[in-house]
């Protein structure tokens, strides 16, 4: 047997891909209206660019920033501002949003803004085609955020000889980025292409998932008919495959250092959708204005797998997939490992929303809480080697000192470690608790 | 943990009913279907060959053990429970464990007022005193049993054979262990007899057919580290094999170190507790071959004719620091 | 082979802590911590094994030949208390970082019966010189043994649910007679 | 000292409970829990250590002005240990019996912290009068605690107290209780139930 | 406080004065209870040595070859030798006296002088609570022995011959130290007491 290429411990959980696996991306019609927050990103939030009453057209840029770390916002639908204000963002708290009503332009009228592009991008110079990216407002679309041209553009003393493609899509319900493997294989692979050109001489890898054969063998079949000098790279199914460190590990068995970035070990990760949204800004010169979403779970009659534009409502979507609300216990943005839950529906897409799941079946806070008996679940589970029921241990009783000792602040959040608590111990929310605690103390003390 | 959705107070919903409530929650979202109430429970079914094996051979004074036993741990925990003002905690099964456990590694003709004090102190001192489930330094059960044998040295070294070997009647026979026999009249016993149960001994540590039986289903359901045990086991396969290399006159084979005394039932179920066994790997290995010498050396130079219980209870104390000092090396850490 | 068995008397079979009571001061007090139970223990060691040379020497070389037995626990508490004087002088002078670890422990030794009774069981069981030398290192390792696991204990125990009254010094008492409990395992082993 | 001056009677009664020396300040724990496994051993250290502390109060009550500071412990330590030199002959030559059977702890009174804690804080910033007061407190306080230990320990250990048989027939004795896990076991009870009373007299 | 005023000089006056003082008181006591101490020592030591050697009128002390005998006498034979055997038990020492016919072949008494077996069941080498009737059993069957070749121990068995010794139950390792105590003493002594010349004390 021919051992897959993958990292140590990580757990399995049940995958509930098969609901939208085979189902073609369908495209949303129109919402009412979108709101587009201003920050939909890691780094700083964007000013708008356009006031209330203003007309815009899809793919116009309607908030920026001055800084490095940012990401522009654009119009996903043409229509009217109508207002520029806080509403609930589905990573937490009200953010600024630009709330545009859609006004079906007349036929005469469709038109789209599209971006100032080299026409040749095999010619073109890193720097013009980064730009591109960062006016597209590309950002990490797995659910990091981080905005992509900043990635794209390594310091000098960080020789970058890889790019890995994030195909594995590892977080159980979602299959967005399966189809979009699927569907889009070409497009992707010439983002890839585009990216490794931006990157330099780099070597390509495509690392997916064995529970996705048809995708797997898509992008061979294309690698090889379009003559890229791309590897694709089958992985076990495991969570969290898909984290950066752990693929990076699997595909080139080069470990990232403790604290460190990828590009400690030259190498750049991007997400499927990130790569598919590189492609469509540099070739058709179209920002992020939409993305693929996966709205699932056994809340819904129909699910399936939406393209939909940023920004729009939770429940516009979830009624598309014939959500019955009534019985709903849960919803959640992402995947059931890593994703947030949502109490208001209200909330729109954004350019992270991989996923919507909702839930019928009894949350995992209702299952009894037991103290820990030290099993070493955990232990095994946890990617990163910690020690999971410790570092909760010392947060329940303050030991700052011991919990930064025992390397709290590597926990990447995936949540192996809760999943397999026989306990049912909340321990990602306690490390979570701790991480915070600790870099309080740790300012407070410097 | 919830809250009323304002979005179905705006009016902007008209699917959801204002009463439905989102339960907002932190991921993960996915939970294992393996409670730590199955896992106890699970333990309690895998020790029941050898509760059966212990009732065959021992009959009637067996049961009579194991049911005052089992009682008076669940009773104690639950009067504790009373006293601290919590819920209740017998039905996670724990407390069963502790009392059959004792149970277990008692001889069988020992008294019942011995047995009820075993189970006091195990639940009582060895469990709750620590603050109860999960926080326990030594093995309860075993806990217990130490108690009782510094507390009643010749109850808990009076044996008798088993009523396949004594006929039909049960008492006033009494035998020695195959270890006791050993040390102290250097007499082996014979494998076939040693396997299956047939000798003196502890009611639930004889036959070591019936620990495996039920041992393996642990490792295999995964309820056990198989480390422990093979760590455990092999250890003394090699260290009491060194020994017998040097000295066939004077040591015993390593398979009779494995197959006499409470090696097996110790090997499986009482070093394998999870919450008094090590978290990491490295700790777990320390931690068996540890058992392995300190059991070696008792057996072999020591007073008593058994160290299985000391050898637990000795590495049980040094878990603390064994899981301190083998914290494994964090994914990408550099070794400075 | 006596020699040996001296000494694994003293650090197991009959260890000061556990089954002696010796040194029972600092086993409750300076066992919060790891790392400080292992500075202690180290500490004594130190101070065990010179002042069983020291002792040996004031009672048989001073004290018998001139009748003076009468004499015994004031000689040995004075030398004791000054050979701790003088090794933590030496230390502080020799290494700092030594004296960090150590230093901060020596004065507490003065107090603690262990090192006194090693100096008077010493003289009951008419060791000669290497026998008392043994004894000392033997006695000093099986402190530091029942200290450093008694530390680790605690640090788990610090974290857990103990009932009120427990807590403290009460559930260390506990602890102890546990791990007496475990240590009579070893019973026996000098009887070979 | 700022302290006011307590009255001549609760001198002695804080030794008793609130400042005992084993179960409110864990001082001289070695003896505590070597000697106590008959009752008749734990009064016989008991008295000794009684004795000891109280002839040393005295000494040194008087002799306060004289000792310089820097070499008051050496001095302390001189003169307990001459008295436990006392106390130790006199049990060797008149009782054989017991000093045969609290063996090297009688000599060991010498490094009881309790004994040299009273004299650091006390005796030699008090006269007379009142170190003795409060050598007799804190000598009644650790023997009592030690009688008590010594009783609970000896009946279930061995079913009577101070050899007196009480349980019958019956009652088959905890060995464990006269052997080391017993000392450490029930002084843990003891303590728990010290702070279990204090509780209870605090909320009260 | 007086200790700024004080040179080093007072301190060491000072301190010699407590020692001397201490010295003096306790000379003076040493005088007073060294002899009942001696006497309380020599007297469990005549106790034990009449105790395990047969009817006799006058014993007297005799060094050989660095072994210390007791001799007894009944008028002017030698009816009995006694002496001392040390080794390890179970938990510590165990200290014996032995008596024995002059010869060194036969077993007149043993008594133990000194133990730290674990109480109640190791200290039944001592006495023997459970057996009202004799609780000095284990001592006593060593009256009458012949060790030879040597003493050995048997378990749950009555014994049949003259060198055997009944174990107590539950305390095997001690019973066996005991015995095997004697049988490296008696040896040793055989040999000390027979080619050895003596040197007579008090």
């Amino acid at each position: 047997m021919v051992k897959t290429a993958t990292f140590s411990r990580g757990v399995h959980p049940h995958e509930y891909k098969e609901l939208t696996s085979h189902k073609p991306i369908e495209k949303l019609p129109a919402p009412e209206s979108v709101f587009i927050p201003l920050q939909q990103h890691i780094g700083k939030p964007c000013k708008p660019l356009v006031a209330k009453g203003d007309t815009v057209t899809i793919g116009q840029k309607i908030g920026d920033a001055e800084e490095l770390v940012t990401a522009p916002v654009h119009a996903s639908i043409s229509g009217a501002v109508k207002s520029i204000g806080h509403f609930p963002h589905p990573l937490g708290g009200r953010v600024e949003m630009i709330h545009i009503q859609n006004e079906p332009p007349e036929a005469s009228s469709e038109s789209e803004i599209l971006l100032d592009r080299p026409t040749d991008w095999e010619n073109a110079s890193p720097t013009d085609l980064i730009r591109v990216v960062r006016e597209a407002g590309i950002v990490g679309m797995g659910g990091a955020g981080f905005p992509a041209h900043v990635k794209l553009n390594p310091p000098p003393e960080k020789p970058i000889d890889t790019f890995i493609l994030n195909g594995c899509e590892c977080e159980p319900y979602l299959t967005a980025d399966h189809r979009m493997m699927v569907e889009n294989t070409d497009e992707i692979l010439v983002g890839m292409a585009i990216i490794c050109k931006i990157l330099g001489n780099c070597k390509g890898y495509i690392g997916i998932e064995k529970n996705k054969p048809d995708a797997i063998q898509r992008m061979q079949e294309r690698v090889s008919t379009l003559n890229y000098d791309f590897t694709v790279v089958p992985l076990d199914v495991k969570y969290p495959q898909g984290a950066e460190k752990m693929l990076i590990q699997s595909v080139l068995k080069r470990k990232v250092p403790a604290g460190g970035l990828p590009l400690d070990v030259g190498v750049v990760v991007h997400n499927v959708g990130t790569t598919l949204a590189i492609h469509a800004a540099v070739i058709n010169g179209k920002p992020v204005t939409q993305r693929v979403v996966t709205v699932t779970g056994d809340g819904l009659r129909d699910p399936k797998n939406i393209l939909a534009p940023i920004g729009t409502p939770f429940q516009d979507l979830l009624n598309y997939g014939g959500e019955s609300l009534s019985e709903t216990k849960q919803v959640f943005m992402g995947g059931p490992m890593m994703g947030l839950a949502q109490y208001d529906l209200s909330v729109p897409v954004v350019k992270t929303t991989s996923g919507i799941v909702s839930l019928h079946q009894e949350p995992v806070s209702a299952i009894r809480q037991m103290p820990c008996i030290q099993c070493g679940n955990c232990v095994s589970a946890c990617p990163m080697n910690l020690i999971p029921t410790r570092l909760a241990r010392y947060t329940q009783n303050q030991r700052y000192t011991e919990l930064i000792d025992w390397g709290v602040f590597n926990c990447i959040e995936c949540g192996s470690c809760a999943f397999v608590c026989p306990s049912a111990i909340p321990l990602v929310q306690w490390i979570r608790v701790g991480k915070n605690k600790a870099r309080q103390v740790q300012k407070s003390a410097s | 943990m919830s809250t009323q959705s304002p979005a179905s107070s705006k009016g902007k919903s008209k699917l959801q009913e204002p009463e439905n409530l989102l339960i907002l929650a932190s991921s993960p979202h996915l939970h294992t279907t393996t409670s730590t109430q199955s896992i106890m429970w699970q333990v309690v079914l895998a020790l029941l060959p050898a509760t059966a094996m212990a009732i065959y051979y021992f009959r009637w004074p067996a049961v009579v053990i194991i049911l005052t036993s089992v009682i008076t741990a669940v009773l104690t925990e639950a009067i504790i429970n009373r006293l601290k003002g919590e819920t209740p905690t017998i039905t996670d099964g724990s407390a069963v464990i502790t009392g059959l456990l004792l149970a277990l590694t008692l001889p069988p003709t020992f008294s019942i007022g011995g047995t009820i004090l075993g189970a006091v102190v195990a639940i009582g001192i060895g469990k709750q005193l620590f603050g109860g489930l999960g926080y326990n330094i030594f093995n309860p059960a075993l806990l217990g049993r130490a108690f009782l044998q510094a507390s009643f040295p010749i109850g808990m070294t009076t044996w008798s054979v088993p009523a396949t070997l004594a006929g039909s009647a049960v008492d006033g026979l009494s035998g020695a262990t195959p270890l006791g026999l050993y040390k102290f009249e250097h007499a082996l016993t014979g494998y076939a007899d040693l396997f299956v149960g047939n000798v003196g001994g502890s009611l639930g540590e004889t036959s070591a057919l019936a620990i495996l039986i039920g041992g393996i289903y642990l490792l295999i359901r995964r309820f056990a580290d198989w480390r422990i045990p093979v760590s455990y086991l092999g250890g003394v396969i090699v260290i009491g094999g060194i020994f017998w290399a040097f000295s066939p006159d004077q040591f015993p084979d390593p398979v009779f170190h494995l197959l006499s005394g409470g090696l097996m039932l110790g090997a499986f179920f009482m070093a394998t507790d999870m919450v008094t066994s090590p978290i990491t790997r490295l700790a777990t290995w320390i931690y068996g071959i540890g058992m392995a010498l300190i059991l070696v050396i008792i057996r072999l130079f020591g007073g008593l004719p058994e160290g299985v219980m000391y050898s637990i209870l000795l590495m049980n104390a040094v878990t603390p620091l064994l899981n301190r000092y083998t914290r494994p090396k964090i994914f990408g850490e550099v070794q400075s | 082979m006596n020699l040996f068995l001296i000494f694994i008397s003293a650090a197991v079979v009959n260890n000061f802590v556990l089954s002696y009571f010796l040194g029972i001061c600092p086993f409750v007090g300076v066992s919060r911590k790891v790392s400080s139970a292992v500075s202690m223990g180290l500490a004594v060691i130190f101070v065990m094994a010179i002042s069983s040379v020291f002792t040996w020497l004031i009672y048989h070389l001073i004290l018998v030949p001139f009748h003076m037995e009468i004499l015994e626990y004031v000689a040995f508490i004075l030398v004791i208390a000054s050979l701790v004087q003088l090794v933590e002088m030496f230390i502080r002078k020799v290494s700092k970082p030594l004296y960090d670890t150590l230093g901060i422990y020596l004065p507490l030794i003065t107090t603690n019966c262990a090192i006194l009774g090693l100096a008077l069981f010493s003289v009951l069981r008419e060791y000669n010189f290497i026998e008392s030398l043994v004894f000392g290192l033997g006695a000093g390792a099986g402190f530091t043994l029942a200290l450093v696991i008694m530390a680790g204990i605690r640090e788990e125990l610090d974290m857990a649910p103990v009932p009120k009254y427990f807590q403290g010094a009460a559930i260390t008492m506990i602890v102890a007679g546990a791990l007496a409990l475990a240590f009579m395992g070893f019973a026996g082993l000098i009887s070979i | 000292m700022a302290k006011k001056q307590i009255s001549i009677w609760q001198e002695i009664v804080k030794g008793l409970w609130r400042e005992n020396p084993v179960l409110a300040t864990l001082l001289g724990l070695c003896p505590t829990l070597a000697v106590t496994n008959t009752a008749v051993n734990g009064l016989a250290m008991g008295l000794a250590t009684s004795f000891v502390l109280l002839s040393s109060s005295l000494f040194i009550s008087i002799l306060r002005h004289f000792i310089p500071h820097q070499v008051r412990i050496a001095s302390y330590i001189v003169i307990i240990a001459a008295f436990v030199t006392v106390a130790d002959r006199f049990l060797a030559g008149f009782f054989p019996v017991i000093s045969q059977s609290l063996g090297p702890y009688v000599p060991l009174i010498v490094v009881n912290c309790l004994i040299l804690g009273r004299q650091e804080a006390f005796s030699s910033k008090n006269k007379i009068g009142r170190s003795l007061l409060d050598g007799i407190g804190m000598g009644l306080g650790f023997s009592l605690v030690l009688i008590a230990l010594g009783m609970v320990r000896e009946l279930l250990g061995s079913g009577s107290i101070f050899g007196i048989t009480l349980l019958g027939e019956w009652f088959e004795p905890w060995m464990v209780m006269i052997l080391p896990p017993g000392a450490f076991l029930t002084l843990g009870f003891f303590i728990a139930i010290a702070n279990w009373i204090n509780d209870r007299r605090a909320t009260a | 406080m007086t200790q700024h005023t004080s040179g080093s000089g007072k301190m060491v006056l000072v301190l010699t004065l407590i020692a001397a003082l201490s010295g003096a008181i306790l000379a003076a006591w040493d005088s007073y209870t060294a002899p009942k101490i001696t006497y309380h020592r020599e007297q469990a030591l005549l106790v034990a040595i009449s105790q395990v050697l047969p009817a006799h009128d006058s014993t007297r002390t005799v060094v050989r070859n660095g072994q210390t005998f007791y001799e007894a006498f009944a008028g002017d034979s030698l009816v009995g030798v006694g002496f001392q055997a040390l080794g390890n038990g179970f938990q510590g020492q165990i200290r014996m006296m032995l008596g024995m016919t002059p010869d060194l072949e036969s077993i007149t008494g043993l008594e133990i002088l000194e133990q730290v077996e674990t109480p109640g069941l190791g200290t039944k080498i001592v006495h023997d609570p459970s057996q009202r009737s004799e609780p000095e059993w284990f001592t006593n069957q060593f009256n009458g022995l012949l060790p030879r070749p040597e003493l050995t121990v048997i378990k749950n068995a009555t014994p049949t011959h003259s060198n055997e010794i009944q174990a107590i139950t539950g305390a095997t390792i001690s019973s066996q130290a005991v015995v095997r105590i004697l049988n490296q003493q008696i040896e040793s002594a055989r040999q000390a007491f027979r080619t050895g010349s003596g040197v007579v004390h008090g």
